[in-house]
C-alpha cells in the first residue's frame, strides 16, 4: 500500500512475507511463526541470502510464504536437506521450519546428529503437541492423557511414555550453541519469542553455530477449540511441561 | 438406472454428512451406492464435496465427469459444479448464500434459501437436510421415508436430540421445493 | 493527551480468529458478524474511537493482517530506529 | 453379518482386527490414515497391541520383531512412507517371515499429493526393495473386496510364509461402499516351529537374513523362487466382464478397473465388442488368462492411474501376439470413463496412436 | 593420463572428483566403503564437501539439499543402504534435480552377504522408489568403464535433470585393473537458473516434489516421461562380440557380462555361432539392438546374478519371436564362465529346460 | 569337560555360551561383553525365556554365539525390534546388543524412542568409538583428532561435531529407569559392568522400565593396536571423554 | 599359607590376546610361541606354579576359555553361593 | 594365452599385496590383468586370498574355478585350493607350514620352504616374495625383471627400506626354486 506518511507507521506486515492468504486455520499461531522469521529477515536483511527449507507438515507450504529461496524437505529430514545446502555455501542463511511431529518423532535422528555437529543453521521448531496436517494424531509432544486420533483414551504414559521435551533433550548434547523454548500464546511471549528467532538468526549470521527456537504453538483445530481457547490451554497444560526459557547458550552470544 | 449426486459447500455446512445420509438410503433401499468424499488438507477452511452414485447395478467408476444432480450450497460450488451437470440434470441451489442467477438454462434448477429456512428451524447447521428434502421432491430417486429411516438409524449420538429438527428439516424441503421451484420456460 | 492510533486489517489475510480483541487494551477491536470477507471469514474491524496505535493486536495477530498507524513523538521514532 | 456402509480404510482395518491380527504398528499418513485411527481405538480395546511407530522405519522393523514371535501382524502406509519401508521389507522377507502390509496409493513422485495413484505398482509387484524377493500382491477395487483381500492377506501370507499386500489406490481408502464385514475370528492357538518366541524345552531357534556364505544365500533365494512359483500356480485372481466375445480386451486393477468396467459397458451398449479383465493378484499376475485372451483378442488396452507400469506385465503376457495400448493419468489424476472410452472409441476404428502416448510426446517441449 | 592399477570403488571415487564433484554425502557399507574412504581424503585437501552422514537417510537428503542449490553432488551405497535412500530419490526425481549414485550392489535380500550380486537390477532400472520416475542407470563391467560412466554418469544427470545410476556389482567395485583417469575437470563454473542458492537480484526460487493439485502434478510427470522418451533416443549403450552371426545370444550385464563373454569366446573356440550383446545403459535399455537380433538369433541366453529380472526386459524387445532362457546364481555367488558354456552347449544342442530353472523346480520341497 | 571334583570351580565357561570359536578378533572385548551378558543369563536362569536382538556390527554374529532365541536387526533397528517382540511376548526377556555405530549413528531415533517411551527391554551398548565391522570408518563416538579410515587427518570437531555421549543423551529423557557406562578394560571394570548388566536384566524382570549399560570397548584391529594396548587406550582416552558412571537410576533399582 | 588352585585354557576358544598374562598377580600365565591352536593361534599356558585360582585372568578372558580350580575354603563357597 | 594364479594364505602373510605386485607387473609388462581379492570380514582373522588373471587377450571372468597356479602359504589354503588346479597347474606350496605332502599327481609341484627362508633373510612377511619368485621360475609367464621393477614402483613408502631385502627374496625364491622342486615322475 502506498503510504503518505510512512514515518507514521508503527507497525506493517514484512515485506519478506508473500501477499497471499495462508491455507492455516483461523488463529493458528504457524501463522505467527512465520511472521515473526519473516520480520527478523526483514530487520537483518537477509531476504537474499536466505534459503529456507520447509518441512512436511501443516507448514508444508511455508515456500510460498515467505519470500526468500525455498525447499521442501521429505518428512523428518529438513535438517540432513539444510545440511547439504549449508555445507555448499557456507556463506548463506539456512534455517529450517519444522512441527513436532516433523522434528520430535521421524525425524529425531537427523535433528540430534545436526545438533551434535553444530551444523551452523537455524531451526524454528513448533510444537503444537498434535499432529495437525493428517488429522490430530498423537505426537511425541502430546501431553498425557491428551485425546487425539491415535489416543481416543487420552495419550496414556506406560504405553507411550511421557511428551519428549526437545529443546531439553538436545541441550545434553556438546554440539549447540543455542537452544532455547519460547511460547506463542500471548503478546508478551511472541515478543520474547520474536527476540529468541533472531538471535537464532544472529547465532548463524556470526558463525557461532547450530541454534534452535523451540516455539509452543496452537492447534484450534485438531485440539478442538477456538482460538482464544487454544492459547489459554497452551498457557494452562502446555507450559508446565514444557517450561519456557535458555537451555544451552554459549559464550558470547548474549 | 443410475444417479450421480454432488453435494457442495463449505466445509462447516455437513455436505459429506448429507451424502452419507443419501447412500445409508440408497444402501437401505436396496441399490448398489459409493460415496467419495474430497479429503485431506486443501479441505481445511476451504470447500467441501462428495459424489453419491446409486445404481440398481455395480457401479464402475466412483467418479463423474458431469453428474445428474449438483446440491450448492454456497456460490464457489455452484460456480465450480453448475457446468459439469449434465444437461437436463437437476440443480439445487441455497439461496440464502448465493445471490447469483443460475446460468444454465438448459437443466432443472431448484432454488431455495435453505440456510435461511434451517435458521428458522432451528440453525445453519439444518440446511443440509432442507437441501436433500428438496432433491428429493425433485428427482425421486429415493423415497423420503428411506431418509428419514437412515437418520434415525446414523445420525452420531451425540446429535441424537436433533433428530427431530433433522427430520422437520428434510421436510421442509420437500414441501418448499414443490411450492418454491421454477423450471426453466 | 493519551496518543492517537488507528489500525487498518487487510480482509485478504484477516481469518476473523478473533485474537486481537481480547489483547486491545482501550477495546476497539471487535468481529463484524454481518460481513464474510472474500475468503468466507468474519473480518475483525476497528468498532470505536481510542485506539492509541498500541500495536499489540499487531503483535498477536497470526496472519499479520493489521497495520497499525500512529503519531509519532520523538520517543517512539527512536525506539523506531532501534527495532527496523 | 448384514450389509454397513464402510469407508475402505475401516473396511480393512477391521477386517484385519477380525482376521485374528495380534499387533498393528504403523504411522500416520494420507489417505491411509484412519486405519491407524481406527486400530488405535480397536486393539486396546481387543487387548491387542497397537503402536504408533516413530516412522515408517521403526514401525517395518518392529513389525519385524513381532513376527518373528509367530504373531500375526501388519502396518499400513502410503506411497512415501512404504519406501522408507522397504529395507525392513527386504528383510523380512529374507528372513521368510510373513506379514500384511496395506499400501493406500497417492500421487507420486516424492511429497506428491494425496490424491488415488497407482504409481507404486513397480514398487510393490517387483520388489522395490534390494534383493531378490516377491511379495504376494493383492488389488481391491472396491469396500467389500478391500476386506475379503485384507482375510485372504493374512492367510496367504501364512500359507507361503510371504510377505504381503494389499495395494489399494487413495480411493478405495476413502470411499464408502455398503459391504459386509466377516465374523471374528479366534486369535491364533499355536505358534509356528521357527518362531523365535523364547520358549523352554526346546532347541534354541534363530532368525535372520544373513547368510555370509553365497551358497548358503543362495539356498534360501530358491526356497523364495520355489514359493513364487508355487504361488503363481496357486494364488492367481482376477475378474472379467464380457470376456467371451470380447474383441478389444481393458485391462485394468483397482480404481482404473472400476473405471474401465463403466466405460466398457458404455461400449457393449454401443455394440462395440469390449471386455474388461481386471486382475486381483498382481503378482501372481494373470499371465496365462491374457495369454488366452490374446488368441482370440483383437487388441488390448491397459488403463492404470500411472505411466505404464502394470502394462510391462501385460506385455510380457501377450508377446506381441496383438497390438498393446495404454491410457493412463498421472499424479493423482482419476480417469473418468469417458476417457477410456474414448480410446475404446478410438480402438474399434482402428485409429492413431493412443491419446496418452500423444500427450507425453507434447510435453515433451517444456 | 597413464594406466594405473586401480581398485574400482576408489576408481570410480577418483573419477567423480575429476568429473568436478563438489559435494559427497554417504555411510560405509560393504563392498562400496573404499569408495567413501577415498573421497574423505582427496574432498578435504581439495576444499570441497565430504560429510559422513549418520545414515543412508540423512545422507541422500543431504544430496537432495546440495543438489537444489546447483551443486555437482553425488553419494554412493550398497543394496540395503540404497533401500533406504528411496524415498529420497523420488523425492529429487519429484523435484527434477541432477544426481549421481553409485549403487555397489551385495547379495540380498535383507542383510544377506557382501559378495557381489546384481540383485538391485528392478530396485534401480524399475523405481524402487513410490511414484512414477525414471532413473538413466548405467552398469559397468570392468574399472575403466567404470571410471568413464562415472563421468558420463554426471554429464546426462545434468543434460537430463535426472537421476543417474551407476550400477555396479560388488566385483567391480573390489577387483583391480588397469585403467586411465580422466584429466581434472575444473569446477562448474555458472549456476543453473532453476538452483535456490539464495541469491540477490532476482526472483526467488522454490524447489519442491508436492503438487497438491493433481492436474498440475500430472504435468510434472509428463516432464519426466518426456525426458524419459528423450533419454531413450539418445542415451542407449551397449557392447557386442560375435553378434554378426550369432545364432545363440548371450545377454549379461556388469560382471555376468564379462563371465558371459568368456563362454562366447569358448563357445565360439568350438564353432558354436554364440555372441555377446551386454548392455551398458540399463536405462535406456538396449530394447532396439535385441529386437534387431530377434530377427536373426536362433534363442537369447539371459545371464544375470540374480532371479532373473533384465530377462523381462529381454523378453520384452523380444516379444515372443524367439525362446529366451535365462541362467542366474543368486545371493551373491558368482556364476565361472563354465557353467555359461554348459548352457550354449545345451541350447546348441536344443536341450531340456534350462538348468537354473530346473534348481528352482527342485527346491520347491523345503 | 566332566568334572570330578565340581566344587572346586572356581570359573568356569558360562552355560549360555555356545561353544564355539568366535570370529571377533583376539583380545577384542565384543567377546567379554558376550560373556558377562552369558553368566547373568545363567545366573538369573534366564536361559528359556529371554530373546537376544543383534545388530549390525562385528556382533552381526552374537546369535550364534550366546545360547538364546535369537534374531538379527537391521543396522540400528534393534530396539524396534526389540519393541515389536516385547509388545507382543511381555513377559520375556528381550535385549539387545548394539555397537556404537549401529546405536549412535544410524540407530539414533530408534534407541531414543524406545528410551522415550519407556520400553521394557535391556540394551546392551558396546562403544569402541569406531565403525569395526567395516574396517574402522569414524563414528559418531569416534574421540577428536582420532584417526579413522573416514577421518584420516583425525577427526575434526569444527566439521563433524564432538563425540556423541549417549549414556548423557538417554539420561535427558524421562523415560528409561537405568542408563550407566561402564567399561571393559580392565578386571576391576570387568567386574562392576557384571555388576550393571545383571541389573539391567534385572530391572527388565521386575517390569521397571527401559534399561541401558553402555560399555566401553576396545577394536585393537582398527586402532591398530596390540589389544592390552588397546585396553590402556580406553583407560587414557576414552575414560576422559566418556565418565563412568550412573546417569539415571529410578527409585527403587537399588 | 596361600590358597592352591589351577587354570585350564581350552584352546578351541583361546586366541593367544594375552589379556590373562598381565593381570595374573603370581604372573603363572605365557603365551606359549612354540605351538599353534587349530585356530592358528599362540595359546596361554599355565607356565610355573604358584596359581592361587584368584580367577582374575577368567575375568578379562574375551572368549571364556579359561576354567579355574581351586581348593575350597569356607569363606570362598559361601561368597560361590552368593555369585551364583 | 591365459594365465590364471590364485595366491592363498593366513590374513598377515601378505598374499593380497604379492597378487597386487604380480598385477603391477603384468600391466607393466603390457598385458591384460585383473586381480580379485576376497573380501570382506570373513576374512578376519581367517585366511585371505587372491586371484590374479594374466592375458593377452580382453579378460572376461575375473574368477576362475579350476586356476592354471596356485600358491598355497598355509596349510588350509592348500586343502581348499590344490583340489581345484588345472591338470598339469603348477602349485607353490610353503612347506614351512604345510606339513603335509602334496595328493595329487597331475601337477607341478614346487614344494619351498619359503618363510623360513624369508625368517633368514630378514622376517617371516618376505615368504610372499620367495613364493613369487619360485612361481616365475617355474612358471614364465612374466620376466623377473618386471616384478622387480613393479616393487621397486610399487611398494608403499613405509616399506621403502624393506625394497632390497624383497628383492633378495624373490631372487632366494627363483634360486631355490630350479634346485629343490620336485617334479611329478
Ligand atoms: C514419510 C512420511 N510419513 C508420513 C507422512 C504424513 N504426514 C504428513 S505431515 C505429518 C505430521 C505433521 O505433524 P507436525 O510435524 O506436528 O506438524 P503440524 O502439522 O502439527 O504443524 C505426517 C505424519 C508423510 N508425508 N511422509
Ligand atoms: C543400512 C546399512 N548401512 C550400512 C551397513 C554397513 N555396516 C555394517 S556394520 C556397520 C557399522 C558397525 O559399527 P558399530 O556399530 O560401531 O559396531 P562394531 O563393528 O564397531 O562392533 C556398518 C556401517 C549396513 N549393513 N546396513
Ligand atoms: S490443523 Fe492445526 S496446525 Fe494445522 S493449520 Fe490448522 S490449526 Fe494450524
Ligand atoms: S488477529 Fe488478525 S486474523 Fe485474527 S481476527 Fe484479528 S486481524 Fe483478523
Ligand atoms: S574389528 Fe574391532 S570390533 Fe570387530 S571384532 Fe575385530 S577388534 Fe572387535
Ligand atoms: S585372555 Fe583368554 S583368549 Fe586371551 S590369551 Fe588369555 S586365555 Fe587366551
Amino acid at each position: 500500500m502506498t503510504l503518505t506518511f510512512p514515518e507514521q507507521i508503527v507497525y506493517e506486515r514484512p515485506r519478506a512475507m508473500v501477499d497471499v492468504h495462508t491455507h492455516y486455520c483461523p488463529g493458528c499461531t504457524h501463522g505467527t511463526g512465520h511472521r515473526l522469521i519473516s520480520e527478523v529477515i526483514d530487520e537483518m536483511g537477509l531476504r537474499e541470502r536466505t534459503i529456507g527449507v520447509a518441512s512436511v507438515g501443516c507448514s508444508v507450504f511455508a515456500y510460498q510464504y515467505i519470500d526468500v529461496d525455498f525447499v521442501e524437505a521429505a518428512h523428518g529430514r529438513a535438517p540432513a536437506m539444510a545440511t547439504g545446502i549449508k555445507r555448499v555455501l557456507p556463506d548463506r542463511i539456512v534455517f529450517t521450519y519444522q512441527g513436532d511431529g516433523d522434528l520430535a518423532s521421524i525425524g529425531m535422528a537427523e535433528i540430534v546428529h545436526a545438533a551434535a555437529r553444530g551444523e551452523g543453521i537455524t531451526v524454528i521448531f513448533l510444537n503444537n503437541a498434535i499432529y495437525g496436517m493428517t488429522g490430530g494424531q498423537m505426537a511425541p509432544t502430546t501431553l498425557p492423557g491428551q485425546v487425539t486420533a491415535s489416543s481416543p483414551q487420552g495419550r496414556d504414559v506406560a504405553t507411550t511414555g511421557r511428551p519428549i521435551r526437545m529443546a531439553e533433550l538436545l541441550a545434553a548434547l556438546d554440539g549447540p550453541a543455542y537452544i532455547v523454548r519460547r511460547s506463542l500464546h500471548d503478546p508478551a511471549n511472541i515478543r520474547k519469542a520474536k527476540k529468541a528467532v533472531r538471535t537464532a538468526f544472529e547465532v548463524q549470521a556470526r558463525g557461532l553455530g547450530f541454534a534452535l527456537v523451540e516455539l509452543l504453538s496452537t492447534c484450534p483445530t485438531n485440539w478442538g477449540m477456538d482460538p482464544a481457547q487454544a492459547c489459554a490451554w497452551v498457557a494452562k497444560e502446555m507450559v508446565p511441561v514444557y517450561p519456557l526459557g535458555d537451555f544451552k547458550v554459549i559464550e558470547g552470544i548474549y | 438406472m443410475q444417479n450421480e449426486i454432488i453435494i457442495a459447500g463449505f466445509g462447516g455446512q455437513g455436505v459429506l454428512f448429507a451424502g452419507q445420509i443419501l447412500a445409508y438410503a440408497a444402501m437401505e433401499s436396496g441399490k448398489h451406492v459409493t460415496w467419495f468424499p474430497s479429503y485431506g488438507p486443501e479441505m481445511r477452511g476451504g470447500t467441501a464435496n462428495c459424489t453419491v452414485i446409486i445404481s440398481d447395478e455395480e457401479i464402475g467408476a466412483p467418479l463423474v465427469r458431469n453428474p445428474t444432480a449438483i446440491l450448492a450450497m454456497n456460490l464457489p460450488s455452484l460456480s465450480k459444479f453448475e457446468p459439469l451437470l449434465k444437461p437436463g440434470g437437476t440443480l439445487v441451489v441455497n439461496t440464502t448464500l448465493v445471490d447469483r442467477p443460475v446460468e444454465r438454462d438448459d437443466i432443472e434448477v431448484v432454488a431455495i434459501p435453505a440456510t435461511g429456512l434451517a435458521e428458522t428451524l432451528g440453525g445453519k447447521r439444518l440446511a443440509n437436510m432442507v437441501m436433500l428434502g428438496a432433491l428429493l421432491a425433485k428427482l425421486p430417486v429415493l423415497l423420503p421415508e428411506a431418509l428419514k429411516a437412515a437418520l434415525e438409524n446414523h445420525l452420531p449420538e451425540r446429535h441424537r436430540h436433533l433428530l427431530d429438527v433433522n427430520m422437520e428439516a428434510l421436510e421442509e424441503g420437500q414441501a418448499q421445493c414443490l411450492a418454491i421451484h421454477m423450471p426453466v420456460p | 493527551m493519551p496518543a492517537r492510533g488507528t489500525i487498518v486489517v487487510n480482509e485478504l489475510y484477516c481469518k476473523g480468529c478473533a485474537l486481537c480483541v481480547p489483547v486491545c487494551p482501550p477495546g476497539v477491536i471487535a468481529i463484524d458478524t454481518t460481513r464474510l470477507t472474500l475468503k468466507g471469514y468474519n473480518p475483525a474491524v476497528l468498532v470505536t474511537e481510542g485506539c492509541t496505535g498500541c500495536a499489540v493486536c499487531s503483535v498477536v495477530c497470526p496472519d499479520a493482517a493489521i497495520t497499525v498507524y500512529r503519531d509519532v513523538t520523538p520517543r517512539r521514532e527512536k525506539s523506531l530506529q532501534v527495532s527496523s | 453379518m448384514p450389509k454397513e456402509l464402510l469407508k475402505g480404510n475401516v473396511a480393512m482395518a477391521e477386517a484385519a482386527v477380525r482376521a485374528g491380527v495380534e499387533a498393528y504398528f504403523g504411522y500416520p499418513i494420507t489417505p491411509q490414515t484412519e486405519l491407524l485411527e481406527h486400530m488405535a481405538a480397536r486393539m486396546p480395546e481387543l487387548g491387542r497391541t497397537f503402536l504408533q511407530a516413530e516412522s515408517e522405519v521403526a514401525a517395518i522393523n518392529m513389525v519385524y520383531g513381532a513376527a518373528c514371535t509367530g504373531a500375526r501382524v501388519m502396518t499400513s502406509s502410503s506411497s512415501p512412507g512404504v519406501s522408507l519401508m522397504l529395507e525392513g521389507i527386504s528383510y523380512i522377507a529374507g528372513t521368510e517371515l510373513p506379514f500384511v502390509l496395506i499400501d493406500v496409493m497417492r500421487g507420486g513422485p516424492g511429497l506428491g499429493n494425496i490424491a488415488p495413484a497407482q504409481g507404486d505398482y513397480n514398487q510393490m509387484v517387483h520388489g522395490g526393495g534390494h534383493g531378490d524377493y516377491f511379495p504376494i500382491v493383492l488389488a481391491p477395487a472396491g469396500v467389500q473386496e478391500a476386506i475379503d483381500l485384507t482375510v485372504l492377506a493374512f492367510d496367504l501370507a501364512e500359507k507361503y510364509r510371504a510377505v504381503t499386500v494389499v495395494l489399494a489406490d487413495g480411493s478405495i481408502g476413502q470411499m464408502m461402499e455398503p459391504a459386509e464385514l466377516p465374523p471374528m475370528r479366534p486369535l491364533r492357538s499355536e505358534t509356528p516351529d521357527w518362531a523365535t518366541d523364547g520358549a523352554p524345552d526346546r532347541e534354541r531357534r534363530k532368525l535372520t537374513s544373513i547368510y555370509l556364505e553365497p551358497l548358503d544365500e543362495e539356498v534360501a533365494n530358491r526356497r523364495l523362487v520355489a514359493r513364487r512359483i508355487a504361488v503363481e500356480e496357486n494364488e492367481v485372481r482376477w475378474r472379467g466382464f464380457g470376456l467371451e466375445d470380447a474383441e478389444i480386451v481393458v485391462v485394468g486393477f483397482g480404481t482404473a478397473g472400476r473405471v474401465a468396467l463403466s466405460a466398457v459397458r458404455a461400449a457393449r451398449a454401443e455394440g462395440i465388442p469390449a471386455g474388461l479383465l481386471r486382475p486381483i493378484s498382481l503378482r501372481p499376475f494373470p499371465t496365462q488368462a491374457l495369454k488366452e485372451l490374446s488368441d482370440r483378442a483383437r487388441t488390448f488396452l491397459v488403463v492404470e492411474m500411472n505411466s505404464g507400469q502394470m502394462l510391462a506385465d501385460v506385455r510380457l503376457a501377450v508377446e506381441g501376439r496383438v497390438p498393446v495400448e495404454f491410457y493412463g493419468r498421472m499424479g493423482g489424476v482419476v480417469p473418468y470413463a469417458d476417457e477410456v472410452l474414448a480410446e475404446i472409441h478410438r480402438l474399434s476404428r482402428k485409429g492413431p496412436i493412443s491419446r496418452a502416448i500423444r500427450h507425453l510426446n507434447e510435453a515433451e517441449g517444456d
